[in-house]
């Protein structure tokens, strides 16, 4: 018989599984892969990205990898360079959008009651401003550039993290191991900290996984809009411009599937981190009650 | 050939002709609102025009069969067609282009503003009987037949009621089904999506070969390639010539790649409200940035090779007003940088030139929609980053860049260069007349005032024939000395169609660009 | 009275899984039984011995990665062998031929639907698909276990503990199964409640309808209502024998210490005493019997074998190697 | 001076109508005085209001009419922040052990919680120490085997003293247990109900719910018997359950299963 | 009873009134934030060669010469009487712009959330079913993958895919107008496939995500063990018990969607050339067509006020809990 004994010291620590360690090293791979080419962009490429080196549309060739832009330039260095502001916006909004949305989101749902019809009142009014003819409003205020965007992206993307939060925390609040840290006399920080987040973190960490997608989507819409400034060169104003210059119908794949890909690429990254991140929360979370293998049954003849 | 029947798919949706584009679209139906080339091309084929120009840029009659003039050029009379009926079975009558013209004098500062260039020194028509029709002008007038080709004449039964008092109503009158009487009728509108035509029957020219034709607009060009390849349109007009290539790869399809008006230019801040940076005044500074710019590459990067380099306003296409002596200025960086050097602009530890302590560096506004944007932009900015100027270029939709460029009461303030194009009708006086003092705060963008040059402006519009011609190239002549502009490159019109029957003279019409569409063209156009 | 067998356990063993990564934990080991039709058989011991292991398992509820071993034949049906051997048969079982009133019972109703809609789903399908009948059935459920009628319309945050530990109880009855697993069913009703609830039990299984496995921690009740205890310790059963038999003759020190623990109106306080010591951790290897170091009989083997469970009297099975001995010398 | 126990006073809790029916009144005028060093047992019909009753004391059910004191602050008056620091003294082993416990964090920092609210513990190790204490102290041990764990991986009864270890870890003055026994078997039930016993003894105040008559005879000073939302028996324990006033105390302990005649002394 | 009944309306009509408010203030705002914005329509150069004369007759026309509090009451009362105004692009009703925007936008928009739901339903469940499992982690890997796509790249890339085999622009062929009723159907069909995929694939990585993380929570509950102890297929407990549970997450997910909806559309519809509310929006915007923007501004208030009565409405239905 296999008799199990386990040491107490196996039962302590969170354990991720190989393959949850295996995905979220790739992430934290690429994302660092990623931040080490913006960071060294200018050494990597040559600093004359944007010269052009053949004619508009080049195919790709061994020379030129990814082929050439609309502009005869080199897509892979434009890739390169373009790394810097799209990881640079999409990160920077995303804190600042979900550390907002987390925040209003657990406390109106917590308090409920007036702070909540405030705080939801406002972010309804946030909700329903139109993120995107807003930037353009902006953009044609203040003048279109990274700064801006990562501004209008953060403060106008935290209210659906917010909703998502509130409701989950709303009936978080009345299960009964959170009333009974208030029974204990908890104070509110400490009940929603200790109590409250835990039970919401998993889907904070998937909302902001999706709030990450919005705002380097949002990058590239800008771009795509004619918001970004000309000479910013990201991966949404590559596609912009390859979309201008239809791309698609030139046969010019490579001119918008690499920068794409990228975007891609990175967020999936960043999903897998988060995907990783939000198992170890969810095995703290009790086993399925229904799941789909099925009961091992051992057979003492087989042993 | 997915989306439509069999018919269709063997081209031309059952004899009509379907023309897509996704650059542009009918802006308005209404005459006093829509300016743009589609609802122009619209009024074309569904109002009566008084003249039109023919295929070879030559204004022929139209609703007029012949033309008179007199009194030295300053009384015009017309014999219009007789029996000729608008759509609602009303007769057509020269009452109704005297009505028309008067009316569009009588609001040319308010409601019919669209029309004021067009109607310059009439007096008043009148029509003495309902084939006769006599215009009265003050002066004589170089561009009065121009102007009578592009006045729609308006049924005056419908129009005349919204007209009254300073026609304010005349704005928001959708005019959905329009009461028309040219060669075509309005049967299908949807705004922004596609607008359908058939052949009116009792248009009084030669009736059209076509059963119909229609326009479709897109918002982008691979969504109206796609369609052109899907048999679901015939032709494709303001290809980008980026895709030029891969469609000439498709012998079902006729690429026409022809000379056009569309001009990009480069302008400094000519206002006086600039001081800033004073040294772009200067003619050497801006001599030796005409130099710095390699116009062959902008055309082959930003044009795909689809363009025509000049050093003139007026577009090499208008043969006869063009002026060949003023062609653009060779590309020559060493020229470029030794000019700016031998002015004592020596490069800063970062590359760039400071003039009295301050870098060389510029603040450029364009508008995005302008043609080949952004792309032309980065590519100016990379070429004067070789002589060591540092450009900030801005990009804004269209009002806001006018916005900016006059600034708060019309000073011009707060910029120092600009990339935009333009492109007028066949006759030269749209180029030259934007460039005038009279246009600050209008087309002038540059905010080039001179003396010398309104008066050669002036005097063209006075005057006919080769004199008229040789003013017209003086004045081309005086502002390339001055270069408040530089031309950058004129862009090529590209069309694409399906090889179906027959679309004349598609190959040589720049007004492909200004107008889509000649009527004369869609007259003679058959397919199937 | 118990004659034919419907339920019949052989070695059943259970290990759970443990943190992840770590090994399984084995808890419940060699247990064997047999339920009659229209027998009661009560499980007691002392808490965490795996009582409601035991229990979940005989219907597959348990989680995701736990194992099993052993035979469960319901019917004479093996469920865990076969044709299904991983454990198909426990699923069908469930629900139709066995009703399951599980220890969490208080928080078994799903917060967002009727009380009533959620007995609705347990009848059986003829039953059900009778709105008329269904409602009757419904409420003449909710009265056999002291509920109003009314209650069928409330939501399950609005009933107290006990309201809704009798619902599970109604729902376990809903489709009329032949046996009732009921762990701890009684722990939130007053005693008169709970008297009504074990009589409407009492009942069907008088009538041979009904077979009941109660968990219970309450001695005095599983001795009143059961015609069999099954007493467990550390995972294991340690006897196995008629109430009488337990209340009067138990052989087991542990059955007896527990016996002496029981309350009755009247006692003191200091009357009420525990077993010195606690159970081993089960997660925790040990060898020979697992009540050895409280074992106040202990001698000589206890500390290195486990002992087996044998018979020392008519339907009288203990784990004790004191008891065997003495039994068979006896 | 210690000040005075609990006090309640006129307890009136309805709860809200729904579509169809009336509201429920839960609790009906109940008077109840619960003193420093005083043990006292509620039991009752179920669905008579008990848990009620100790959720408005914690102030986690909304009261209709009447007041909560301790000692001489009113908690029905109070709010917020002043709230929470006067009920800083009252602990509550919720009724459902299943519910009670956060699933997300183990033993070890379920018991520690009260400790870290009440700023107790000045070390993680003595907090630690003292976890492991109290969980001795409720029979689950060794406590280095428990700590460790989730709520999923224990068995109710353990679950249970998981709640009671937590509850009694601050020495709070007063206590309030919800059935704090029900899962546990007699051996272990012993152990708790001592435990609680001893708290009594260094003067704090116990109020426990149950339905368990004989234990809560033998434990407690008072008995309160409830039925319908209203106290319907009141007294000291022994006399209640030897010589009840009310017909329904009767019932219940007639009711009250026990070993039988043949009960049997401590084997040997 | 009726006391409840008048507590529902009570409690209905504060959420309106509210909602009310909610979009006066965004009106007020939108006024401001387009005053604040530079040019109106008489400078804008919306008409070539505007004299100065025509400058001012424009201003007169659109009130622009007025006080800004004079043009906010005016503003405000058109509203009243449900005046959009007059665009200055077309110089038609800004409603009437609107409405057809509206429509074509619903009938891409819709089919889209629907099949996105669909998807991310069957997708969620599967992989909530087999958490941890490898298909999990592809479903989720697909679904983080949809939506770290931009919905202008995709359009592009299928755009590219289907070149030449489905229609890519506009919501139909307007030379089929004499064709036969089927073939327009077709027709209309075939134009909404591209667009509707686009926006079904951008949103459902989202409502996956969302789905699956609080199904998982979900089956770790008390009931669903007590629903499998009563013999509840796993099939019949998790549509019944716990997908409606874990719904509840979506439902916020959904009626947040359809408030930024906007952001999305305005890109698939730009490479589609779909003439729905994004493009008109984007066209408002590059013409500076306030009026037009302002109108839609206050469209999508109104559209994200009901929806959010909409979703609490079906949050309180979905959990009693949150009724008391
Ligand atoms: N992952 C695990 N690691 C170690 N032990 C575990 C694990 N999961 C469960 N257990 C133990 O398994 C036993 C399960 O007991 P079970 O729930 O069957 O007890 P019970 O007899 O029903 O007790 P109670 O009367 O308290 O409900 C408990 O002792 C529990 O601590
Ligand atoms: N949230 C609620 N909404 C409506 N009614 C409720 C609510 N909570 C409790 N009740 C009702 O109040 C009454 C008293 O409930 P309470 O939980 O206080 O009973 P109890 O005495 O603790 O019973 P038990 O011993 O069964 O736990 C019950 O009839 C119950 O249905
Ligand atoms: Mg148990
Ligand atoms: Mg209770
Ligand atoms: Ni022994």
């Amino acid at each position: 018989m296999t008799a199990a004994t386990v040491s107490p010291a196996h039962r302590r620590g969170i354990g991720l599984r190989v393959r949850d360690q295996k995905a979220a090293t790739a992430g934290v791979v690429i994302i660092a892969a990623f931040g080490l080419l913006a960071v060294l962009a200018d050494v990597i490429a040559p600093s004359s990205v944007q010269q052009q080196v053949g004619p508009v549309f080049g195919r790709p060739s061994a020379d030129h990898l990814l082929g050439l832009d609309d502009s005869g330039a080199d897509m892979l260095g434009l890739v390169l360079v373009g790394t810097r502001v799209s990881m640079l916006v999409g990160l920077a909004s995303t804190v600042i959008a979900v550390a907002l949305g987390g925040v209003v989101g657990v406390v109106a749902g917590y308090f409920g009651g007036r702070v909540d019809a405030v705080l939801m009142r406002l972010t309804d009014v946030f909700l329903v401003v139109p993120i995107l003819p807003l930037m353009i409003v902006v953009a044609a205020l203040w003048g279109p550039s990274v700064g801006h965007a990562i501004l209008i992206i953060g403060l106008l993307s935290w209210t659906p993290t917010a909703r998502v939060m509130r409701s989950q925390v709303l009936s978080t609040r009345e299960r009964a191991f959170v009333r009974r840290a208030k029974a204990l006399g908890a104070s509110h920080l400490r009940v929603i900290w200790h109590h409250v987040f835990p039970r919401v973190r998993g889907l904070l960490v998937a909302n902001s996984v999706i709030v990450l997608a919005s705002a380097i989507f949002f990058e590239a819409a800008l771009a795509f809009l004619g918001l970004e400034s000309v000479s910013t060169t990201s991966w949404g104003t590559l596609i912009a411009n390859a979309f201008n210059r239809a791309a698609s119908s030139a046969g010019a794949w490579w001119a918008f599937v690499p920068p794409g890909a990228c975007i891609a690429l990175m967020v999936l990254a960043c999903s897998l981190v988060a995907m990783s991140l939000e198992d170890v929360g969810s095995a703290r979370v009790p086993e399925s009650h229904i799941f789909a293998g099925r009961l091992e049954v051992i057979r003492s003849d087989g042993q | 050939g997915c989306g439509s029947d069999g018919s269709s798919s063997n081209g031309g949706g059952a004899g009509v002709l379907r023309i897509g584009d996704a650059s542009s679209k009918i802006d308005s139906l209404n005459p006093f609102v829509g300016h743009n080339g589609f609802a122009t091309a619209t009024f074309r084929v569904i109002y009566p025009y008084l003249l039109q120009y023919d295929q070879s840029q030559n204004i022929v009659g139209d609703f007029a069969k012949t033309t008179a003039v007199a009194d030295g050029g300053k009384t015009l009379t017309f014999t219009t067609h007789d029996g000729a009926k608008w759509s609602d079975g009303k007769p057509l009558t020269a009452a109704d282009a005297a009505w028309t013209i008067n009316t569009f004098v009588r609001l040319k500062d308010g409601a019919a503003a669209t029309f004021a260039p067009y109607v310059t020194n009439i007096v008043k028509a009148s029509a003495p009987t309902p084939t006769t029709l006599t215009v009265e002008y003050s002066t004589p007038t170089a561009t009065a037949q121009d102007g009578l080709a592009s006045l729609p004449i308006l049924p005056e039964h419908i129009w005349e009621p919204m007209a009254a008092g300073r026609g304010e109503q005349l704005a928001s009158f959708a005019n959905a089904s329009p009461v028309s009487a040219g060669p075509f009728k309005l049967t299908q509108y949807t705004e922004n999506q596609f607008a359908n035509f058939a052949t009116y029957k009792g248009y009084y020219g030669p009736a059209p070969k076509l059963k119909g034709f229609g326009f479709q607009f897109f918002t982008s060009n691979d969504a109206m390639l796609s369609a052109l390849r899907s048999h679901e349109l015939d032709v494709a007009y303001e290809v980008p010539p980026t895709a030029v290539s891969q469609l000439k790869d498709d012998k079902s399809l006729t690429v026409n790649n022809v000379a056009g008006l569309d001009t990009d230019v480069l302008g400094f801040n000519s206002s006086s409200f600039q001081d800033e940076h004073s040294e772009l005044k200067d003619l050497r500074v801006r001599q030796a940035i005409d130099l710095a710019i390699d116009k062959k590459s902008l055309i082959d990067v930003v044009a795909d090779g689809s363009g025509m380099t000049t050093g003139t306003m007026v577009p090499p296409a208008l043969k006869q007003w063009n002026n060949p002596a003023v062609a653009a200025t060779p590309f020559d960086l060493a020229s470029a940088n030794a000019l700016l050097d031998s002015m004592g602009f020596a490069r800063g530890a970062d590359g760039i030139r400071t003039v009295n302590g301050r870098p060389m560096s510029y603040k450029l506004l364009f508008p995005s929609v302008a043609t080949g944007a952004p792309r032309v932009v980065t590519e100016v900015v990379k070429q004067l980053a070789a002589i060591g100027i540092k450009v900030d270029a801005r990009s804004s939709d269209f009002p806001t860049f006018l916005q900016a460029i006059y600034g708060p009461e019309n000073h011009y303030r707060n910029w120092d260069m600009m990339i935009t194009d333009y492109a007028f009708g066949y006759d030269p006086s749209g180029y030259l007349f934007s460039w005038t003092c009279s246009q600050l705060g209008g087309n002038n963008l540059a905010a080039y005032c001179d003396r010398d040059y309104d008066e050669l402006f002036a005097r063209q519009s006075t005057q006919t024939g080769a004199e008229r011609v040789k003013t017209v190239q003086q004045a081309q002549l005086r502002f390339a000395h001055e270069k408040p502009v530089i031309p950058l490159y004129v862009a090529n019109a590209i069309s694409v169609a399906r090889s179906i029957g027959n679309l004349p003279e598609m190959t040589s019409s720049p007004l492909v660009v200004v107008n889509y569409m000649s009527k004369t063209w869609i007259e003679q156009a058959t397919i199937g | 009275m118990a004659s034919e067998t419907l339920l019949e356990v052989r070695d059943l063993n259970v290990w759970l899984p443990a943190a992840a990564g770590a090994p399984r934990v084995h808890i419940v080991r060699d247990v064997s039984f047999t339920v009659g039709r229209g027998e009661r058989l009560g499980v007691v011991g002392e808490s965490g011995c795996g009582k409601s292991t035991t229990l979940l398992s005989l219907v597959g509820l348990l989680p995701a990665r736990a194992a099993v071993s052993g035979s469960i034949r319901l019917d004479g049906v093996d469920l865990l062998g076969g044709a299904s051997p991983r454990g198909e048969r426990l699923a069908t079982a469930r629900g139709r031929d066995v009703g399951v009133v599980l220890q969490s019972s208080m928080n078994t109703l799903n917060p967002v639907y009727r009380v009533g809609r959620q007995m609705m789903e347990g009848l059986r399908p003829e039953v059900r698909t009778d709105a008329r009948r269904a409602r009757a059935r419904v409420h003449d459920l909710l009265e056999r276990v002291g509920l109003p009628p009314r209650v069928a319309r409330a939501y399950p945050h609005e009933l107290s503990g006990g309201m809704r530990q009798r619902v599970a109880i109604a729902l376990a009855l809903a489709p009329e199964p032949k046996l009732l697993l009921a762990d701890e069913p009684t722990t939130a009703l007053d005693t008169i409640v709970q008297a009504r609830v074990m009589e409407v039990l009492d009942s069907l299984c008088a009538d041979g309808q009904l077979s009941v496995i109660l968990v219970s921690h309450h001695l005095a009740l599983a001795a009143r209502f059961c015609d069999r205890l099954m007493v467990m310790y550390a995972g294991r059963a340690v006897e196995h024998a008629g109430r009488d038999t337990i209340s009067t003759r138990a052989g087991h020190p542990y059955t007896r210490l527990l016996l002496a623990a029981t309350a009755d109106i009247g006692m003191r306080k200091d009357d009420v005493v525990s077993i010195p010591g606690a159970p081993p951790s089960l997660a925790l290897a040990h060898e020979g019997c697992p009540f050895e170091p409280r074992c106040p009989e202990r001698f000589g083997d206890c500390a290195d074998r486990v002992p087996t469970l044998d018979q020392i009297g008519v339907d009288h099975h203990v784990g004790c190697f004191a008891r065997q001995t003495k039994g068979h010398l006896a | 001076m210690r000040p005075l126990g609990l006090n309640i006073r006129d307890l009136v809790i309805d709860y809200p109508a729904r579509r169809g029916g009336a509201k429920t009144r839960a609790v009906d005028g109940v008077n109840l005085r619960l003193d420093r060093g005083e043990f006292v047992g509620i039991v009752g019909e179920s669905g008579s209001g008990k848990s009620s009753i100790a959720n408005a004391i914690m102030g986690l059910a909304s009261v209709t009419s009447g007041e909560i004191s301790l000692g001489d602050t009113d908690l029905t008056a109070l709010r917020g922040k002043r709230a929470r620091h006067a009920r800083r003294a009252l602990q509550l082993v919720m009724q459902d052990p299943f519910e009670a416990l956060d699933p997300h964090l183990s033993v070890l920092r379920l018991v520690e919680e009260p400790l870290i609210v009440h700023k107790m513990g000045r070390s993680k190790q003595e907090r630690r120490s003292r976890v492991r204490e109290a969980l001795e102290q409720v029979g689950l041990s060794p406590a280095e085997d428990f700590e460790g764990r989730r709520p999923h991986e224990l068995s109710g009864g353990q679950r249970q003293r998981v709640c009671v270890a937590a509850a009694l870890i601050v020495n709070p003055d007063v206590v309030i247990a919800d059935e704090p026994v029900s899962m546990l078997d007699v051996s272990v039930r012993a152990g708790v109900l001592h435990m609680l016993d001893a708290s009594r003894r260094r003067g704090n105040a116990v109020l426990m719910i149950t339905h368990d008559l004989p234990t809560a005879a033998a434990f407690c000073d008072r008995l309160i018997v409830m039925h319908q939302g209203r106290i319907v028996e009141e007294g000291p324990s022994l006399r209640v359950v030897q010589d009840p006033s009310h017909q329904y105390t009767r019932e219940l302990l007639d009711a009250t299963p026990a070993l039988g005649a043949h009960s049997p002394s401590a084997g040997s | 009873m009726s006391t409840s009944l008048v507590r529902t309306t009570a409690v209905l009509g504060r959420r309106l009134a509210v909602g009310a408010l909610v979009t006066v203030a965004v009106a007020v705002g939108n006024f401001f934030l387009f005053r604040l914005a530079p040019g109106n329509a008489a400078n804008l150069g919306l008409v070539p060669n505007a004299s100065p004369e025509l400058r001012r007759s424009l201003e007169r026309q659109f009130g622009l010469d007025q006080s800004t509090a004079a043009q906010l009451k005016a503003y405000l009362l058109q509203l009243a009487h449900g005046n959009l105004g007059i665009s200055f692009g077309n110089r038609q009703p800004v409603a009437a712009n609107l409405w057809t925007a509206l429509v074509n936008t619903v009938t891409m928009v819709v089919p889209g959330l629907l099949l996105a739901l669909a998807l991310a339903v069957l997708t969620g469940v599967y992989a909530a079913w087999r958490r941890g499992s490898a298909s999990d982690h592809a479903l989720r890997a697909v679904a983080l993958t949809m939506f770290a796509i931009p919905g202008q790249w995709l359009g592009m890339v299928l755009l590219y895919a289907a070149r030449g085999h489905l229609p890519a622009g506009g919501i139909s062929d307007p030379f089929l107008a004499g064709a036969g009723l089927q073939a327009q159907l077709v027709d209309r069909v075939q134009h909404m496939v591209l667009p509707c995929l686009t926006y079904a694939l951008i949103v459902y990585g989202a409502f996956m995500i969302v789905l699956r993380t609080s199904l998982v929570e979900t089956l770790s509950e008390g009931y669903i063990l007590a629903a499998k102890a009563r013999g509840l297929s796993n099939r019949l407990i998790l549509r019944r018990h716990a997908l409606r549970n874990a719904l509840l997450p979506l439902v916020t997910l959904v009626g947040l969607t359809i408030g930024t909806l906007v952001a999305g559309v305005i890109l698939v519809e730009s490479v589609f050339s779909w003439p729905g509310l994004g493009e008109s929006i984007y066209n408002a915007v590059n013409a500076r067509d306030y009026p037009m923007l302002q109108g839609a501004f206050l469209l999508l208030t109104v559209v994200v006020v009901l929806s959010n009565l909409v979703v609490d409405a079906a949050y309180s239905y979905l959990d009693p809990r949150v009724r008391s």
